[in-house]
């Protein structure tokens, strides 16, 4: 299915429109679509380094959704690099 | 819940507001108010900041806020209102970034109520600051990791640290 | 020095101002504003208020303040600015009786300064809170002693009692 | 010397002028003026309990005077009963 994540922070640099897409397998988990963005970046944004990557979250609008959670069924997801808010 | 305020302003339209949120939790019952306002620094790390854009994601945001207040609201364990803004766009040295008001019958569980919300605000919101320097650079500020490994790791390493994270907020 | 500011005002001819506390504190130096307010409540240990009357010895309460702020200063060891203003006379319900504004580059120490600062005017800043209740009864309420031998027998009671003084302030 | 101590507080019911004036010795202690206020607030002013003399400062405008300082010069000092500020 595909996938539309949408960008923030320092992540916004990976796509000027503030989201990517990605084609992923139905019932994807956040692992695999970490996964994913890992190899979409290395391919279309090298400025984004991979630990960035790793150390971000993903998340509904509703809640931050863990490595083991499933994809939403709408397939929007947010890409939450480290917060500094405040 | 009338007791939780939670609000994200888009600069460009209005600042935030600190008469408002001292309104919003005055109540007769209260006699301690505690707040906290963040503001835009003229340096961070050693560097000239001219301003800082706030990047949010707002539902999500929203939701956190809404959160953190409910969690204070078990924390407390009796009547209280909470009070908590953050600022999205484009600040200058001086605005207002965030601000938390936090009322209660007595001064302690204010304090506490309104320290508790500032940290989850800066450790759990979905929001982003982007430095803007005199030399026309930028960069966005390393923050804390909402990955639960991640967030475990950075919390331990901030204990160890006594309690300054190495990220510096 | 400039970056302490007392106050004992006469709310007869003004309340207490919230807006000139920040405006004092603002400094393009500083991130962190925590304030504290304390408000008249409606009830006290299950009375029903309706004012209080603060007494004051203003020449001492303003020099106990400005010794508060270098003692803040001492504390925080970096730069700060700290407002304090109590309130004399007629108080109604809601109407601010102390108002605590601290600022400092980051946000834990303007918490520390502005803690600090509360809980010494109010264990030691010569202030006296009459409270008018419903039934047209009035109280002076039960205090900290400032002699020394009993104030050191107070708070290490406080302490032994989970950091709380017997008599509820 | 005359001295005129200054009420505050529940001590205001001393004296509605707001103030008492004792005779006591020349340098006397802070220690012995306490114990004048008690002689006079058990003639003049029953409703005053002596623990809250026992439990109140004595203070000039500066500052605090503890029980082995000696009365000011001024002949002025303050009394100041248990504080509940804030």
């Amino acid at each position: 299915m595909m996938l539309r994540i949408t960008l923030f922070g320092a992540l916004r640099d990976a796509d000027a429109r503030g989201f990517i897409e990605l084609d992923v397998p139905d019932h994807s988990t956040i692992a695999q679509v970490r996964e994913a963005v890992q190899r979409y970046v290395r391919e279309h944004a090298l400025t984004i380094s991979p630990n960035l990557i790793q150390r971000s979250a993903f998340a509904s609008d509703e809640e931050v959704l863990h490595n083991h959670r499933q994809i939403p069924e709408n397939g929007m997801l947010a890409i939450l690099p480290p917060v500094s808010g405040g | 819940m009338t007791d939780i305020h939670t609000a994200v302003v888009d600069i460009a339209h209005a600042p935030l507001d600190v008469a408002g949120a001292l309104d919003f939790v005055s109540d007769p019952r209260f006699g301690g108010v505690a707040t906290f306002i963040g503001r835009v620094r003229q340096h961070n790390l050693g560097r000239v900041v001219t301003g800082v854009s706030y990047d949010l994601f707002e539902p999500l945001a929203l939701r956190t806020f809404q959160a953190i207040g409910e969690r204070a609201r078990q924390e407390v364990g009796g009547p209280m209102k909470l009070y908590i803004a953050h600022a999205k766009g484009h600040l200058r040295i001086g605005d207002l970034a965030v601000v938390i008001a936090a009322a209660t019958p007595h001064r302690d569980e204010a304090f506490r109520t309104c320290r508790l919300a500032i940290e989850a605000v800066k450790h759990e919101a979905p929001i982003w600051k982007q430095e803007h320097y005199v030399d026309g650079d930028s960069a966005w500020s390393e923050g804390c990791s909402l990955c639960e490994e991640h967030r475990d790791a950075e919390l331990a390493a901030a204990k160890q640290g006594g309690n300054k994270h190495g990220h510096g907020h």
